[in-house]
């Protein structure tokens, strides 16, 4: 028998404990592969963030570290650092890494930081019960936008992909998404070339993954794809924006 | 149950339901003009972790709000079960949902009642009532306060909707019956 | 040649996403839930299956795994 | 009409009854209703909410509004009031009144959502650089929530400080019926020291720092007046079966409302004892508990920490009587029974011999 | 007798505490000069960083307040959102702008917050006595960087205003200098443009202005003036970034 | 051979010399030296000098690097400091060892660039959130910021524990002659907690969580332990002139110079006085000091802060003998005169009466 | 008409900056300290001066002003 | 200046050089195998602000660092010696750099130096040695230490600049030479 698909090595036995169908789980896999694939099982140290993925220490198979909310870029700086022949990774939500962490975002970019950040957005806080996020769509309903996210008083959703695309030492930058299988190839290729990168020593790179939060969306698993694909992909930025080869980006 | 102080306990997985009866309970407290607390507790994942709810109705002011030791407790899946049948008060009183909880090892010294909510709800016609079903029950075998007045915090709780008023107003009268009948 | 989708039911959380993403539409949500209280996905004509892997690479939480048995085998 | 409210929201709900109309926050459970509630109410109030970027950025806001001279609150949970302690420590020094609220949850690091009461020390000694102290509020019931929220705009205003509500998970997620009498405000001074742009008047300034040492230690000892004004005027305590009591639990919040009821049942042994429930964890009301020391054999300290609190128990009881710790810890609460238990273990032995 | 120049009274009489030459002097005269002119002199509220022009609320006419290192922009939010009849801006160093405050500030921006930063970039910190900043120059010598700004282990120089025409709610971004009489014209202008934005209630107005540090950077005024206009200039995209007419921006 | 060096100075030199290999931090008066240095030599030392973007930030890169189990180092001054206290509560559940040097400043708020110790509650009772402690180390020479720094690095290793070195204005910017005895660090075993990278075994987590409150306990209760046996081994503290003293002075840093000074002056007149100066804030030598308490006739705390270690002395002493205050705030210190003066005014009419 | 700068020797910090964008050079430093040990600027020919307030507009520490006197003043 | 014990001030505004002739005392007193401390304190400015320096030469052991006391003051700038005057100890010296300072109500308990350093600089063609001429004139008045080890304390911080060690030692020994002669 063939096997034409089955549980990478480079996550554990341990079920996930997302929502049904909630794609944070979809991530974690293409993850996982690349642990395996890559041979970077024993070499890597990911950082896990506090959101949903807060408990992904758990499911990948290499070394973890839980950091505390929005720090995981400044945890895997001290541990690249530290040491500079490991593989390590942040992943985390829109709300780690864009707003109470967004500090640590940039500036780990702007200094070059030789680590791979990969960037959940959900546009929602999921863990703490729906939220509204920085990336929540001018409109979008969440537990604090009741009334729906008010451009005028709340803001515009930020895109901090675009954002990094304007900072130097942020060598790889990309946009992607989960809704379908292509998509899920496209974003699994990206985040190689994230991984690459690091490996090459090349300087920060980061991937954002569009994912869906059908719980505090109030819509079920599969309602949440099209969500995704019809309300937030047109706002956000997609694709590689910036790649070592095309310096300043695609976007401009 | 002593000195005219109730103490429950209801248990199950995220999207039970288990927090809402407790909260009807709660309301009627309050609008019997009784004494009441209400107290949730949830695991850390977002959904299909467990979720239970402590309420505590009393004739006197209340102390303690927490419930170590429930005299009513409710479990409507089998993890909550595991965790909680042994809390239950010597002489107190267990209900099981058994449509999912398994015939599992119980104890002598309490009465366990275990009731198809599920099923039962499937029968009104709508899945989601199961646990008002089960409340249902609960007042009909160890009533705290009168019937109507749940009915009234039911009808509260249901906010500017009254099909929903009116469908959990039939799942807690559906509970009553069946378990005046079974049980 | 047939191709052989295993469903791991446990791990199965009802979701949908593979109904919903196979082409052949031949994955639908069971009528037995499992230990967890979820009514796991469930093949109805496994013939049909032409081994494209999308339900298994949507599924948000391991529960597919996709084979494929030589002839003869 | 009495209504059934959680702790959390029947905060927000008296802050906004209190005047407050500027609430900036980060949402960090268990104190995430609060900001909901907010969000929901603030508009139809005349108010603004706003989710800050983190509670660095919310407290900052904070001390923006306060500044200016708006009531002003915030609402987080431990690790979120960590990161607010350097701009706690600036919100004093710049004498900047506002209304913080923790609803702790248990630590350290990231710990649990577990209820406790282990940020005692952080709340009450200052856990931020210098010499400074915020009024800390502790109620033990949704109504005082209610009540002590009202109060402490009031007392934020008059004193110029920052004044903390600091319950445990338990009471910020509990429902209890809860009433709000019309709020009746204090009558204060108009704030004329406030940055709110200088129409008609000279400028103002507010700021924290000071140039010299000689002058840091000039605005060290005047705020050190402050902190006695509020030391001699605020201490705030309630008693349960104290007068006859030979033996005093002292428990604030949630452990205060669990010894309530083994104060019940030692009494239904016809043991004496009693509660003194600090309801104002700083100033700690030593004068109410001072006053009982003459007709008291022995005190446990009940809390939900490693045992904080009783060290400032012990400072006022001095040596004059055994002091014991019932204590629970990572999100644990105890049974009344095991309060009885401990008592009985350390204290009734060693106090009646 | 004409007055062709003179004190304006939107500054107190006191004399600056800065260095000789050091042109946080000039930035303040101008800020004076049209809170004078604009009429803003009661209206204003400004908020003083931590950083060498942390007294600056001893020169601005207008009621001030003394901020926490980098939050600036989160005091002067809480400031505009209870008073949204004031005006209000933030005067700030680099580090107080970009480093430890980038999160306040991008966020606000978001926000679109109806603020005005005053970003005064020059490429140290000044009152801590001459480390890196984030917008040091690659090769710059500071006192944390005594070899040299190295840009493969400390990064690239953090360009804020270029990263903010990324940013939705930022209205207008200006990137300017005073190293000559004509440029501290166009600062004036772009100050006066960033001031009516807000009173015109649009969003975010920011505007970074290269400055000197002579005392720290080692050389006396006059030569800082040529070291801002031949080694900073070149690096930092100038001009009119992002304007309310021009969405998008000029660098694109 | 001695060299002059400033205290600052002497502790990065110190840090480098026992192993430090990362030091992570941001710039602040008066603790600037400690970077600066480190961003000279860390290099050449094959070590990494990084300044983060604030002292958040900071924090979480010594996270970083203690979680993979390597030596690390952060310096600050106390609003930075305040800046970390959530990090240190990450720090000490997730059980990470590192190095933490506060240079104190005089707050609160932005305040002023004087010595101070007003940092003691938030050095001592934890400043974040939650049950846990840092050791705190205070010298009071700049020989003694040497060896206790490398020191430090042992201790936080053996015990898995934040360590804080803890010095105000003065001693960070002192110089003094000072020596470098070559480092003999203490045998520790190999880390193999770390996430350093699962070559060769199975995977590690380093994280700060647990998931239910019993686990929360059970985490609590060890982490207690642990605090125990540091309380019961890691008390620290020197004596000046105890053996015969009748009064004992309590200060340690800065103040424990000065005080001296007034021992000196004191004994002069014939007054048996001595000093006891607790090398460890905590834990708090209260072995040492409870060991003198029976000579004693009455203590005095002599503190640049506005009395926080008097709370400590008081709750060592507990009642058996008064217990005075000699204080300066805001950046200024007294002269060995005024300590002399309190002394006599506070103590010696007392204790002799 | 004639243009004159006139000089606020205290608050002169002696940086030159003025000296220097002076377009006709009619600025220097001087030789006398003021009170906080600065050496002041100094005019050196007042009927050079042209109005042109470029030492006004570069001058950090408002130590200059510049007036015209009208003809017949 | 008990007991083997001299603290000193030193006291001007930034730039003139005080912190670096309390490093020259500091070290030469080390050099000596003396005790000795030296601490700074700085004002909020970065230039033109006041600066001074505190040192303490002692034969045992150094408790208080600070000097609230000092025996020997020296106020290079009005603004220090209007905050130091006061303090010098009865019987103390106090050095005042008479080329900027003018001559101001003195004390009578005290002996007061005037000494215009600034203008000896210029004579020896550089004036920012003020500072160091100083050093000179305190040495020849009110020495605690040997000249030559003071000499080898200025060559030694000097560093790798011969020139300026050069430079040093000649104002040293002007300031010697000045005191010797006018003082
Ligand atoms: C300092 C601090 N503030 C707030 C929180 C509460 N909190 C936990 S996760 C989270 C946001 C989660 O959202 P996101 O990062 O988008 O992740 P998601 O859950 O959506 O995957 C918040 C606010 C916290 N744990 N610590
Ligand atoms: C929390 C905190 N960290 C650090 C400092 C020390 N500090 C004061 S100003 C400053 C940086 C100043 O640089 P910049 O913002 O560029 O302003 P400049 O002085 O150059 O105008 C620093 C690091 C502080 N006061 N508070
Ligand atoms: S709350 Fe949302 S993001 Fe979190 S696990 Fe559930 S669906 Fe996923
Ligand atoms: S492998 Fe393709 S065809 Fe077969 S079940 Fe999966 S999605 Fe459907
Ligand atoms: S996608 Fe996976 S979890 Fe979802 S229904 Fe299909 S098999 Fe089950
Ligand atoms: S240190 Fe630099 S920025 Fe600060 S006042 Fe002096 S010259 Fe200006
Ligand atoms: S006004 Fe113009 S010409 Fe006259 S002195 Fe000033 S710069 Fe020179
Ligand atoms: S620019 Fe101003 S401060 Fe500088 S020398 Fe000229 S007048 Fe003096
Ligand atoms: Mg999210
Ligand atoms: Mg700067």
């Amino acid at each position: 028998m063939k096997t034409i698909f089955t549980k990478t090595s480079g996550l554990t036995e341990r079920p996930f404990h997302y929502c049904p169908g909630c794609t944070h789980g979809i991530i974690h896999r293409l993850i996982g592969e690349l642990l395996e694939e890559m041979n970077l099982i024993e070499k890597a140290i990911g950082v896990a963030p506090v959101g949903c993925a807060g408990f992904c220490e758990n499911y990948f198979s290499c070394d973890m570290i839980g950091a505390a909310h929005g720090r995981a870029v400044a945890v895997a700086t001290g541990a690249k650092r530290a040491r500079p022949d490991r593989f390590v990774f942040t992943y985390q939500g829109d709300g780690d890494g864009a707003s109470i962490g967004l500090a640590e975002t940039v500036s780990a970019a702007a200094r070059g930081e030789k680590i791979s950040s990969i960037f959940v957005n959900n546009a929602i806080y999921g863990m703490t019960g729906g939220q509204m996020a920085p990336t929540s769509l001018v409109g979008q309903r969440t537990s604090t936008s009741p009334y729906g996210r008010d451009a005028v008083t709340m803001g515009f959703p930020l895109d901090l992909p675009k954002i990094l695309t304007q900072v130097e030492g942020a060598v790889y930058v990309a946009s992607v998404s989960v809704e379908s299988p292509q998509a899920i190839k496209e974003t699994k290729k990206a985040l190689r070339k994230a991984f690459q990168i690091q490996l090459d020593g090349l300087g920060y790179s980061f991937v954002s993954i569009l994912s869906t939060c059908p719980t505090n969306w109030g819509v079920d698993p599969v309602e949440a794809l099209d969500w995704l694909t019809t309300k937030m992909k047109p706002y956000f930025a997609l694709g590689e924006l910036k790649t070592p080869a095309l310096e300043g980006g695609s976007n401009s | 149950m002593t000195s005219g102080i109730t103490k429950y306990l209801f248990a199950g997985f995220g999207g039970q339901g288990v927090l809402f009866i407790g909260k009807v309970m709660a309301q009627a407290a309050m609008l019997a003009k009784r004494q009441v607390t209400w107290i949730p507790a949830y695991g850390p994942e977002m959904r299909g972790g467990t979720a239970n709810c402590s309420v505590i109705i009393s004739n006197k002011r209340i102390g303690s709000p927490t419930v170590g030791k429930p005299d009513i407790a409710l479990v409507m899946n089998e993890a909550s079960y595991q965790k909680f049948i042994a809390s239950v008060v010597p002489g107190g009183t267990l209900y099981v949902n058994s449509s999912i909880v398994p015939d599992l090892p119980g104890r002598d010294d309490i009465q366990v009642v275990r009731v198809p909510v599920n099923d039962i709800a499937h029968e009104i016609g709508e899945a989601k009532v199961a646990n008002i079903v089960m409340l249902g029950v609960i007042q009909a075998l160890t009533p705290t306060l009168e019937d109507e007045i749940l009915i009234k915090a039911l009808v509260e709780l249901a906010g500017k909707k009254p099909e929903l008023a009116d469908l959990n107003s039939r799942a807690f009268k559906a509970g009553i019956e069946y378990a005046r009948k079974h049980v | 040649m047939k191709n052989v989708v295993k469903i791991n039911v446990e791990r199965c959380k009802s979701c949908g996403l593979c109904v919903h993403t196979c082409p052949k539409k031949i994955l639908k949500i069971g009528d037995k839930p499992n230990s967890k209280g979820f009514y796991a996905v469930e093949m109805t004509d496994q013939s049909l299956c032409i081994g494209c892997a999308f339900c298994g690479l949507i599924c948000p939480d391991l529960a597919l795994e996709i084979y494929r048995e030589e002839k003869g085998e | 009409m009495a209504m059934l409210m959680k702790g959390n929201e029947a905060i927000a709900e008296a802050a906004i009854q209190a005047g407050c109309r500027l609430f900036y926050g980060y949402p960090i459970t268990p104190s995430t209703e609060i900001p909901e509630y907010m969000s929901k109410k603030m508009k139809s109030s005349g108010g603004t909410y706003l989710q800050a970027e983190s509670e660095v950025a919310a407290i900052n806001m904070v001390y923006g509004a306060g500044a200016v001279g708006e009531r002003v609150m915030t609402g987080t949970s431990s690790p979120g009031f960590s990161l607010m302690q350097e701009g706690l420590s600036y919100l004093f020094a710049a004498e900047i009144p506002c209304v913080i609220v923790d609803v702790m949850r248990s630590g350290p690091g990231l710990g649990g959502l577990g209820p406790t009461q282990a940020d005692y020390f952080q709340l009450t000694k200052g856990g931020g650089h210098g010499d400074y102290h915020g009024i800390v509020l502790a109620p033990a019931s949704v109504q005082e929530m209610v009540d002590l929220t009202k109060e402490a705009f009031d007392i934020a205003d008059y004193y110029r400080n920052l004044v903390i509500v600091a319950v445990d998970g338990i009471l910020g997620q509990m429902m209890e019926p809860v009433e709000f009498p019309p709020y009746q405000g204090r009558k204060l001074s108009p704030k004329t020291w406030a940055a709110s742009g200088a129409e008609g008047r000279p400028k103002n300034n507010v700021i924290s720092y000071y140039l010299t040492p000689d002058l840091g230690e000039s605005e060290n000892l005047r705020w050190g007046q402050k902190i006695s004004l509020m030391k001699e005027s605020e201490q705030r305590f309630s008693e349960y079966l104290m007068d006859d009591a030979e033996f005093a639990f002292v428990a604030f919040g949630t452990s205060a409302r669990i010894t309530e009821t083994a104060v019940d049942m030692l009494r239904e042994e016809g043991i004496k004892v009693g509660l003194f429930r600090p309801v104002t964890l700083w100033p700690f009301p030593e004068k109410g508990l001072s006053a009982r020391l003459p007709q008291i054999k022995g005190l446990m300290s009940v809390e939900l920490s490693s045992g904080q609190m009783v060290e400032d128990v012990k400072l006022i009881v001095n040596g004059q009587a055994p002091v014991g710790l019932c204590k629970r810890q990572g999100g644990m609460t105890p049974e009344p029974e095991e309060v009885v238990d401990a008592f009985k273990k350390q204290l009734l032995g060693r106090g009646q011999g």
